[in-house]
C-alpha cells in the first residue's frame, strides 16, 4: 500500500508538529503497528488509549527512534526522524517518560535533574563546563514544584514510587522539550497524586505539545483532551472522550475482546 | 588561621602527608627487592584504576585490559631497546631471525619524546577505536566482556607469533638498557622508578577522582545504571563510553610501561587471559566504584600472591578462586565498600560490643547518662 | 627465611602445604618475612644457599617438577657426601625454592628475589627459552650467575648464564644429518609458535640448504592449541608418500599432534620418519607409547643408556621419588649442573660468583651420560644419541654420534656464521666475536 | 573436487568439536543467560572421567570390553560433569541470577579451583575435603539450637566453615603422612587416555582420508544435537525450560517449579560439557589446562551464532571450523595458485595455524560490528535491562 494514499486530507490550518505516515512495524511477521497515521498540532494535549497489545509502547518506540519502522515515515516539524539516533531525537525536542519510573537510582534527585537540564551533552562539556545559574535555578525550581526539595541530596533509589514518577516528570520538564511523550504517568499513584499529575500535564500543554498514553480512564477524562484509540497497531478512532466512549467499535474492542473493565 | 589546624583540614591533609612520608621512607627502609615489588604492584594499581573507571563507574567489564597494558609496555620497551644501541646497530634478536633493517614502525620509538606520548596515546587510541566500534553497535554487558577477551587473544597470538617484528614470545627486555647513562635494572634507578610510580599513581588517582566526582561522573553512573534512559535524556552514551574506555586504555598503557621497567621485561605473557581477569578481581576485592579500593586491591592481592607463591605455590589457585567467590557472593562492594557501609561495626555489634558512635548517640550510650536517664524516668513515673 | 616446617615441603607432595598456605595468608601480611636462620646441622661448618627456580604451578609445572627434583636429589647427594668443601670447611647446600609459575615475568621477579633477598650463591632454574630470556637481564644487571639445564636454540652466550643442555649442534643438527642420510630428503617442520621451535627451524632450514635437503613445508601451532587438522592436511599435501617430519611442538600440543597423526595414517609404517626434539621419557609416558612407537628423538641421555653411571642415576631417582618415575635428559642435565657448580666452587675454593665462574671452565664430571667437560663458552660437551620409541615407553638407542663440543653461535645461519664465544678471553665482545 | 570434499570434511571435523564443546554453553548461556567460565573445566572433568573409566577397562574382568569403554564413558562423563554443574548451580550461580558479570567472575573462580583440584587431589585431600563439608553442614545439628538465633549467628556460620576447613586441612595433612593416601590421583601431569583401536585408524572415502575418531565425534555431535533439540522441543521438561526462559514470573505463577527448571537446565548444559570432554580425549591431551584451551572458542561460537538459537550455534561452529581450516591450511593458494602477489603474501602470512586463529577471531569481531546480535538474532520488543 502506498502511505500517501492514507494520509488524512491536509485539513488542519497549521503544519503539524508530529506526523506519522503509514507507519508499520513487524516483529518476525507479527505486525505490532499496522499502517498507523497520526498528526499532532503544536500545543496540543492528546491522549492515546487502547487495549493491551494495541501497540501503544511500540508507537512511542518508533517516534523516539528506539525502533525503526518497517514501513512508513515519522515527521517532526516536517523533518523525518527515521534513522536518527535516540539522543538526537531528544535533542530535537522530544522527551519521553517511561511506563515504569526510570530515574538514576544511585544519583540524588538534584543530580538527576542536573543531567536532564543540561543544554549541552558532550562529554567535554560535562567535564569542563559548569552548569549556568539559570539552569541551577531551574533545577531548584523543579525540585520545589514536585516537592522533592527535602530529598534533593539523597539517593533517588530511596524515593517512593510516586516520588520517582514525579522526579521523572520533572526530568522530562527540565529537558524543556517541544513534545512530551508520557507513558502511563499515573500507574501506581494515589488518587490525589493522579489529580496533581493531570493538572501538571494540563499546565504543560499549550507551551508544550503533550501526548499521554494511559489506561486510567478517569485520568484521561480529567485531562479533557482529544483521544485517539489504538487497536491492533492502527488508529481505531479519534475524538473527544465522550465521543469515543460511545463508539461501537471501541466498545467492541474493549468489552468484546479484552473485557478488562477498565473502560468505565 | 585557626582552622588550618582544625580536624577537618587535618583529616583532609593526613592521607597526603602519609603518602609523602611513605614515598620518602619506604625506599630507605625496604630492601631493594621488596621496594621493587611494591613499585610494581603500585603500577598495577594504575591499571586497576582504569578498570574501576570503566567497570565500577560505567558498568563495562573489560577482560582485555592486558592489550593496552602491553602496548604501553612495548612502547617503552622498544624505546629502551633502541636507546642502548650504538648508531646503526639493531636490537640483538633481529639478527637471529634474519631481519636486516629496523621495521618502519620501530623507528619513531628512537625518540624519547615520541615514546613518552606513545606509551599512553597508542593504547588510548586502540581502546578508543575498539570501544567506538563496539559501543556504537550497543554491544554491552557480557557480550562486551567476551569480545574484549577475544580481542585480547587476537593480540596475544599476534604478538606471540611475530618473532621478526617484536621478538615473539620472548618479548623485550629492559633491565640492561640505560636511561641517562644508568642501568635500568640498577638499584638506584629502580628507586627512582618507584618514586615515579608513586607520583604517577597519585596523579592517576586524582585524574580518576576528577573524572568521577563532577557531572561527568554522574553521567557515567547514569550510563551504568540505565543506559537507554540516558539516551532519552539526550546524551549519547557511545561518546562517554568511548572516552572513558580510552582513558582506561591510557592508564593501562602508563601502568604497563611502569610495570615493564620494574619487571625488566615486556612479553605477550602480559596479554594472557588470566592476567586481565585478575585485574578485575583486584578491583572487585578492593571495592569497585571506590577508586582507592582499586589501588588497595591491586597491591594487597599481588602482595598476597607473592607471599603465597614463595611459600606454597600450589595453594594460590585455591586462594584466588576462593577470593573470587567470596567477593562476588559475600562482599559485592569489596573491602572498601564493606568498610564504608559500616561492616566492622556490624561485626562488633554481632559480638556484643557497643557500636562505635561518632556523634550524639555516643552520649546516649554512656552508662552514666543512661543511669541518669533511668533515674529521671523513674522519677517521672 | 621460611619457617622450618615449610622447608622442603615443595619436594614432598603434602597437604601440609595447604595448611601452611592458609596460615601464611591469614597471618602474614607483613612486608618483611621474618624468622631466624637455622643452625647448620650435623657436622657441617656452615652453609651455602642456592636458589632453585622452576615452575611449580601452571602449564610448565608438569615438566619442570622433574628438573627441580633432580636438582634437589643432587644437592642431597652432595650434602650426604659432606657438602661443598671450601677452605677446609664443609658447607651444607641449602636450597631455596621459588615458583616461576609458568609465567616469564614471574621468573624475572623471583630471580631478583633470590639474588637480593635470599642472597643465594647461585641460581639453578628455567626451562622455556622465554623464561631464560626473562631472567637473563636480571642476572646481567646484577652480575649474578644462572645455571640453565635445558637443551635450547643456542644463538646466545651470556657471561651470566651457564648452559648444561644441548645447543643445536649437539642435538638438532646431528639428528637432521642422520635423517638426511638414512630417512629421506623431504622435510616438513612442525613447531609451537614460540622461540625454540622458530629458531631451531631457522637453523634446520639453513642446514637443509647446505646439506642438500628439501623443505616442503612448515607450520606453527599456538601454545596449548589442540586442533591440528590443518597441519595434518598440509603434511599430507606436502608429503603424500612419506618423508621426514621434524617436530618441535611443546607440551599439550604434542598429544593432539601424535594422536591425530596416527589417526590420519601418518605413521612410521607408512614411510614417515618423525623426529622430535622435545619429547623425552616423561612426555612419552604422558602421550602414550602406542602413539609414539617407532618415532625418533635425539638427546644426550636416555634412561635406557646401558652404563653403570646411568643405571645408578635412574635407580637413585626412583628410590627417592617413586618407582613409577622415569629419568630423562633434562633431569640428567639438571643433576649435572649442581655437581658442576659444586666442583667449580671447590676448585675456586670459594662460593663467590665470579671466582666460580672462572674456575668452572675446564671442570669435568662423570655424568650419567658419561664424562662431560665445561667449555670456555659456558656450555658443556655432550654425548649425542638418537633413540627410537619402544612399546614400553623407553628409547632404543639406534645411533651414537659420540661426544660433541658445543657451539653457542650457529654455523649454518648466515648471520652468526663464523662467530664464537670464549669467556676465557679478555675482550669486551668475548660473548660473540668473529674468529 | 577432492580438495573441496577434503575442506568440507576437515571443516566439519573442526567445527563438530567446537559445536559439541559449545552446545552445553549454548544451552546454559542461551536459555539462562548464565556466563559459565567454568564450562571448560566441566569438559575437563568429563575427560578425566574418561580416563577413570578407561582404567577400569584396562585390567581386570572388563579387559575384553576395552574397545567399548568409550560408550560407557559418555554417560559417565555426562553424569559427573552434570552433577558438578548441579552443585555449582545450587551453591554459587543460584545466588547470582540476573547479575551476569558477577556470575562470570564467580565461575572463573570456580574454574581456577577445579583446575587446581585435579592437580592436587589425593585420597588424603579428598577425605579432608569430605570431612570439612560434612562437618560444616552438620554443625547446626550438633550444637545448641539457641546458638543459631543470636546476633552473632552470622559470625558463627562463617566460623563453622573456617573451623571445618581447619579440621579438613588437619585431617588431610595427617593422612598425608601415609604415602599411599598422599599419592595424587592425577597430579599436574597430563594423563594418557588411549582411544580404543577402532577409533585410532582412518577410512578412505571418495579420495578423502577420514580418521575414525573424527567420524565418531561428528556422529556424537549430531546425536547430541538431535537429543538436545528433542529435549527442548518435545519433552515435558524441555517445554517448561523454554517457558521459564520466555517468562519467568508467569511460568512460576502457572506452577512450573522454576528453581528445578534452572537446576535441570544447568545440569543438562554441564553434562553436555562432559560429553564434549570425552570427545576431546580422542584428539588431544588431557590435563588440568584442557578447559582453558576451549573456553574462549566456545564463547565465540555462541556469540557468533546468536544467543538462544541452536541453529546459530551449529552454523557458527561449522563456519568457524571451515574458515579456520581454509585459512590455516593455505588452501586458497591451492585452489587459486595464480593469485596476485600482494594477496598471495597476505594469504601466506596467515597460513599457519597460529595466524589463522588471529584472523578468524579478528573476522568474528568485525562480523559482530555488522550483526551485533550474531547470525540468528532473536527479534522482538526486547525489555532492555
Amino acid at each position: 500500500m502506498s502511505p500517501q494514499a492514507t494520509v488524512p486530507a491536509a485539513g488542519s490550518p497549521e503544519a503539524p508538529l508530529l506526523e506519522l505516515r503509514g507507519v508499520s512495524v513487524s516483529f518476525d511477521g507479527f505486525w505490532a503497528l499496522n499502517d498507523l497515521n497520526l498528526r499532532l498540532a503544536p500545543g496540543e494535549l492528546r491522549a492515546v488509549i487502547g487495549p493491551n497489545g494495541a501497540g501503544k509502547t511500540t508507537f512511542l518506540d518508533v517516534i523516539t527512534g528506539k525502533l525503526r519502522p518497517t514501513r512508513g515515515d515519522v515527521l517532526f516539524q516536517g523533518r523525518s526522524l527515521v534513522g536518527t539516533a535516540e539522543h538526537r531525537i531528544v535533542r530535537l525536542g522530544i522527551g519521553r517518560k517511561f511506563q515504569t519510573p526510570r530515574v538514576y537510582q544511585n544519583l540524588t534527585p538534584r543530580r538527576n535533574l542536573e543531567l536532564a537540564v543540561s543544554r549541552r551533552s558532550s562529554p567535554f562539556d560535562l567535564l569542563f563546563g559548569r552548569l549556568d545559574s539559570t539552569a541551577r535555578d531551574r533545577v531548584q525550581h523543579l525540585l520545589g514544584v514536585v516537592g522533592l526539595e527535602p530529598h534533593a541530596n539523597h539517593r533517588a533509589g530511596g524515593l517512593s514510587h510516586g516520588q520517582k514518577q514525579w522526579l521523572e516528570i520533572a526530568m522530562l520538564v527540565a529537558q524543556d522539550p517541544q513534545l512530551l511523550l508520557v507513558d502511563e504517568p499515573v500507574a501506581g499513584l494515589t488518587d490525589e497524586e493522579t489529580e496533581r499529575t493531570a493538572d501538571l500535564l494540563k499546565q504543560l500543554a499549550g507551551e508544550h505539545t503533550v501526548l499521554v498514553i494511559e489506561h486510567d480512564m478517569e485520568f484521561i477524562r480529567d485531562l479533557q483532551a482529544p483521544v485517539t484509540v489504538l487497536h491492533e497497531g492502527h488508529v481505531l478512532c479519534e475524538g473527544s472522550m465522550d465521543q469515543v466512549q460511545v463508539d461501537p467499535r471501541v466498545i467492541e474492542v474493549y468489552l468484546g475482546s479484552e473485557a478488562e473493565g477498565e473502560f468505565r | 588561621m585557626a582552622d588550618l589546624f582544625s580536624s577537618r583540614t587535618l583529616r583532609r591533609a593526613l592521607p597526603w602527608v602519609v603518602i609523602v612520608l611513605l614515598a620518602l621512607l619506604l625506599p630507605a627502609v625496604l630492601p631493594p627487592f621488596r621496594l621493587n615489588l611494591l613499585g610494581r604492584f603500585l603500577s598495577l594499581g594504575i591499571v586497576a584504576l582504569g578498570v574501576d573507571l570503566i567497570w565500577g563507574f560505567t558498568g563495562m567489564l573489560s577482560l582485555g585490559q592486558g592489550i593496552f597494558f602491553s602496548l604501553g609496555g612495548y612502547a617503552l620497551g622498544m624505546y629502551l631497546s633502541l636507546n642502548s644501541l650504538e648508531p646503526g646497530q639493531l636490537p640483538e634478536f633481529f639478527s637471529l631471525y634474519g631481519v636486516q633493517s629496523l621495521p618502519a614502525f620501530w623507528r619513531p620509538f628512537g625518540s624519547p619524546l615520541f615514546t613518552l606520548f606513545a606509551l599512553w596515546v597508542i593504547p588510548a587510541l586502540v581502546a578508543g577505536v575498539l570501544g567506538y566500534l563496539v559501543f556504537r553497535n550497543r554491544i554491552k554487558g557480557v557480550y562486551f566482556s567476551i569480545l574484549t577477551q577475544a580481542a585480547l587473544l587476537v593480540f596475544f597470538n599476534f604478538f606471540n607469533g611475530q618473532q621478526k617484528l617484536i621478538n615473539g614470545t620472548n618479548g623485550l627486555k629492559t633491565d640492561t638498557a640505560r636511561i641517562f647513562g644508568e642501568l635500568v635494572g640498577s638499584d638506584g634507578m629502580q628507586r627512582n622508578l618507584f618514586l615515579l610510580t608513586v607520583v604517577l599513581a597519585v596523579g592517576a588517582f586524582l585524574l580518576c577522582r576528577w573524572l568521577t566526582s563532577g557531572r561527568f561522573g554522574d553521567a557515567l553512573i547514569a550510563i551504568r545504571d540505565d543506559e537507554p534512559r540516558m539516551r532519552f535524556t539526550g546524551y549519547n552514551p557511545t561518546a562517554y563510553k568511548t572516552l572513558v574506555f580510552a582513558v582506561a586504555g591510557a592508564l593501562a598503557g602508563v601502568s604497563g610501561a611502569l610495570y615493564t621497567v620494574q619487571s625488566g621485561i615486556v612479553s605477550p605473557q602480559f596479554m594472557a587471559v588470566p592476567f586481565s581477569i585478575e585485574m578485575v578481581i583486584w578491583v572487585a576485592v578492593g571495592g569497585r566504584g571506590t577508586l582507592i579500593g582499586a589501588v588497595l586491591g591491586a597491591v594487597l592481592i599481588n602482595y598476597a600472591k607473592s607471599l603465597v607463591s614463595e611459600a606454597l605455590p600450589e595453594t594460590w589457585l585455591f586462594i584466588q578462586g576462593g577470593l573470587f567467590l567470596l567477593v562476588v557472593t559475600a562482599l559485592p562492594d569489596g573491602l572498601v565498600g564493606w568498610w564504608r557501609s559500616g561492616g566492622p561495626g556490624r561485626i562488633q555489634a554481632m559480638v556484643g560490643w557497643p557500636p562505635v558512635a561518632a556523634t550524639y548517640p555516643e552520649l546516649d550510650l554512656d552508662p552514666a547518662v543512661q543511669a541518669e536517664k533511668a533515674e529521671l524516668e523513674g522519677g517521672a513515673r | 627465611m621460611k619457617p622450618s616446617f615449610l622447608r622442603g615441603a615443595l619436594s614432598q607432595r603434602s597437604p601440609l602445604r595447604l595448611v601452611a598456605g592458609t596460615t601464611v595468608l591469614t597471618l602474614s601480611f607483613s612486608l618483611v618475612a621474618c624468622g631466624g636462620g637455622e643452625k647448620a646441622a650435623g657436622d657441617f661448618d656452615g652453609e651455602v644457599k642456592v636458589g632453585i627456580l622452576h615452575s611449580r604451578s601452571g602449564t610448565m609445572a608438569i615438566s619442570e617438577n622433574t628438573v627441580a627434583e633432580a636438582e634437589l636429589m643432587a644437592i642431597e647427594e652432595i650434602n650426604n657426601a659432606g657438602g661443598v668443601k671450601i677452605d677446609g670447611k664443609k658447607l651444607k647446600i641449602v636450597p631455596i625454592e621459588e615458583d616461576g609459575a609458568s609465567d616469564w615475568p614471574t621468573f624475572a621477579e623471583k630471580a631478583k628475589k633470590l639474588i637480593d633477598q635470599d642472597q643465594v650463591a647461585v641460581v639453578f632454574g628455567g626451562w622455556t627459552s622465554a623464561s631464560r630470556k626473562a631472567m637473563l637481564p636480571v642476572f646481567e644487571a646484577k652480575d649474578h650467575f644462572l645455571y640453565y639445564p635445558i637443551q635450547y636454540e643456542g644463538q646466545e652466550c651470556s657471561r651470566n648464564i651457564f648452559y648444561t643442555g644441548a645447543t643445536p649442534n649437539q642435538q638438532a643438527e646431528p639428528a637432521v644429518s642422520w635423517l638426511l642420510k638414512n630417512k629421506g630428503k623431504d622435510f616438513f617442520l612442525v613447531g609451537s609458535d614460540y622461540v625454540y621451535p622458530r629458531t631451531a627451524n631457522t637453523i634446520i632450514k639453513e642446514q637443509l640448504k647446505v646439506e642438500g635437503g628439501n623443505l616442503v613445508g612448515e607450520d606453527y601451532l599456538p601454545l596449548g592449541n589442540t586442533e591440528v587438522a590443518p597441519i595434518i592436511a598440509k603434511i599430507k599435501q606436502a608429503l603424500p608418500n612419506g618423508g621426514v617430519i621434524v617436530n618441535t611442538l611443546n607440551g599439550d600440543s604434542n598429544v593432539a599432534f601424535f594422536k591425530q597423526l596416527k589417526a590420519a595414517g601418518i605413521t612410521p609404517a607408512n614411510g614417515y620418519a618423525i623426529m622430535s626434539f622435545s619429547i623425552a621419557e616423561e612426555e612419552v609416558a604422558a602421550i602414550g607409547p602406542e602413539y609414539l612407537e617407532g618415532t625418533y628423538a635425539a638427546w644426550n641421555f636416555f634412561q635406557s643408556l646401558d652404563t653403570p653411571a646411568s643405571k645408578k642415576f635412574t635407580e637413585a631417582f626412583k628410590a627417592k621419588y617413586g618407582d613409577s618415575r622415569v629419568t630423562n635428559d633434562p633431569a640428567e642435565s639438571a643433576y649435572n649442573m649442581v655437581y658442576l657448580w659444586a666442583k667449580g666452587a671447590e676448585k675456586a675454593n670459594s662460593v663467590d660468583d665470579n671466582k666460580v665462574r672462572a674456575a668452572l671452565i675446564g671442570v669435568t664430571f662423570d655424568a650419567p651420560q658419561g664424562p662431560i667437560e665445561v667449555q670456555p663458552n659456558h656450555h658443556t660437551t655432550e654425548l649425542v644419541m638418537i633413540g627410537e620409541v619402544q612399546k614400553d615407553g623407553m628409547f632404543k638407542i639406534i645411533e651414537n654420534s659420540g661426544i660433541v663440543k658445543p657451539l653457542a653461535w650457529n654455523q649454518f645461519v648466515p648471520e652468526t656464521k663464523g662467530y664464537t664465544c670464549d669467556w676465557t678471553q679478555d675482550r669486551p665482545d668475548a660473548g660473540k666475536f668473529k674468529l | 573436487m577432492t580438495a573441496l570434499l577434503d575442506t568440507l570434511f576437515n571443516g566439519l571435523a573442526i567445527g563438530s568439536v567446537l559445536m559439541l564443546a559449545a552446545l552445553g554453553l549454548a544451552v546454559v548461556f542461551g536459555l539462562m543467560g548464565v556466563i559459565n567460565m567454568a564450562h571448560g573445566e566441566l569438559m575437563m572433568l568429563g575427560a578425566y572421567t574418561t580416563f577413570v573409566v578407561q582404567n577400569l577397562f584396562k585390567t581386570g574382568p572388563l579387559q575384553g570390553l576395552f574397545p567399548a569403554y568409550i560408550l560407557l564413558a559418555i554417560p559417565a562423563a555426562f553424569l559427573v560433569s552434570g552433577l558438578a554443574g548441579l552443585l555449582l548451580e545450587k551453591t554459587v550461580i543460584r545466588r547470582l541470577y540476573g547479575r551476569p558479570l558477577e556470575t562470570l567472575l564467580a565461575t572463573w573462580g570456580v574454574s581456577l579451583i577445579l583446575q587446581q583440584f585435579v592437580r592436587s587431589v589425593s585420597t588424603a585431600f579428598a577425605l579432608g575435603l569430605v570431612a570439612a563439608v560434612v562437618l560444616a553442614l552438620l554443625a547446626p545439628r550438633f550444637t545448641p539450637q539457641a546458638w543459631w538465633q543470636q546476633r552473632w549467628t552470622p559470625l558463627l556460620s562463617f566460623g563453622r566453615w573456617l573451623a571445618a576447613a581447619a579440621v579438613g586441612i588437619a585431617l588431610a595433612s595427617g593422612l598425608g603422612n601415609v604415602r599411599a593416601l598422599d599419592q595424587p590421583w592425577f597430579s599436574a601431569r597430563n594423563i594418557d587416555v588411549t582411544a580404543p583401536q577402532w577409533l585410532r585408524g582412518s577410512i578412505d572415502l571418495a579420495g578423502v582420508n577420514m580418521p575414525t575418531g573424527r567420524l565418531f565425534i561428528i556422529a556424537l555431535t549430531a546425536l547430541a544435537l538431535v537429543a538436545v533439540n528433542w529435549f527442548l522441543q518435545k519433552s515435558a521438561w524441555g517445554i517448561r525450560i523454554r517457558a521459564v526462559t520466555q517468562n519467568r514470573p508467569m511460568s512460576s505463577c502457572l506452577g512450573i517449579p522454576t528453581e528445578t527448571v534452572d537446576a535441570l537446565t544447568f545440569l543438562v548444559g554441564s553434562g553436555l560439557a562432559g560429553v564434549a570432554g570425552v570427545a576431546v580425549t580422542l584428539l588431544g591431551s588431557v590435563g588440568p589446562n584442557l578447559g582453558g584451551n576451549y573456553i574462549v572458542d566456545c564463547f565465540m561460537v555462541v556469540v557468533l551464532g546468536g544467543v538462544g538459537k541452536l541453529l546459530g550455534t551449529v552454523v557458527a561452529a561449522l563456519g568457524i571450523g571451515i574458515l579456520s581450516y581454509v585459512i590455516g591450511s593455505g588452501s586458497l593458494l591451492l585452489v587459486w595458485p595464480a593469485m596476485p602477489v600482494g594477496l598471495n603474501e597476505l594469504v601466506t602470512f596467515f597460513a599457519t595455524t597460529s595466524m589463522a586463529k588471529v584472523l578468524v577471531f579478528a573476522l568474528i569481531v568485525v562480523f559482530l560490528q555488522f550483526r551485533p546480535a550474531g547470525l540468528f538474532p532473536q527479534k522482538g520488543r526486547m525489555v532492555e535491562a
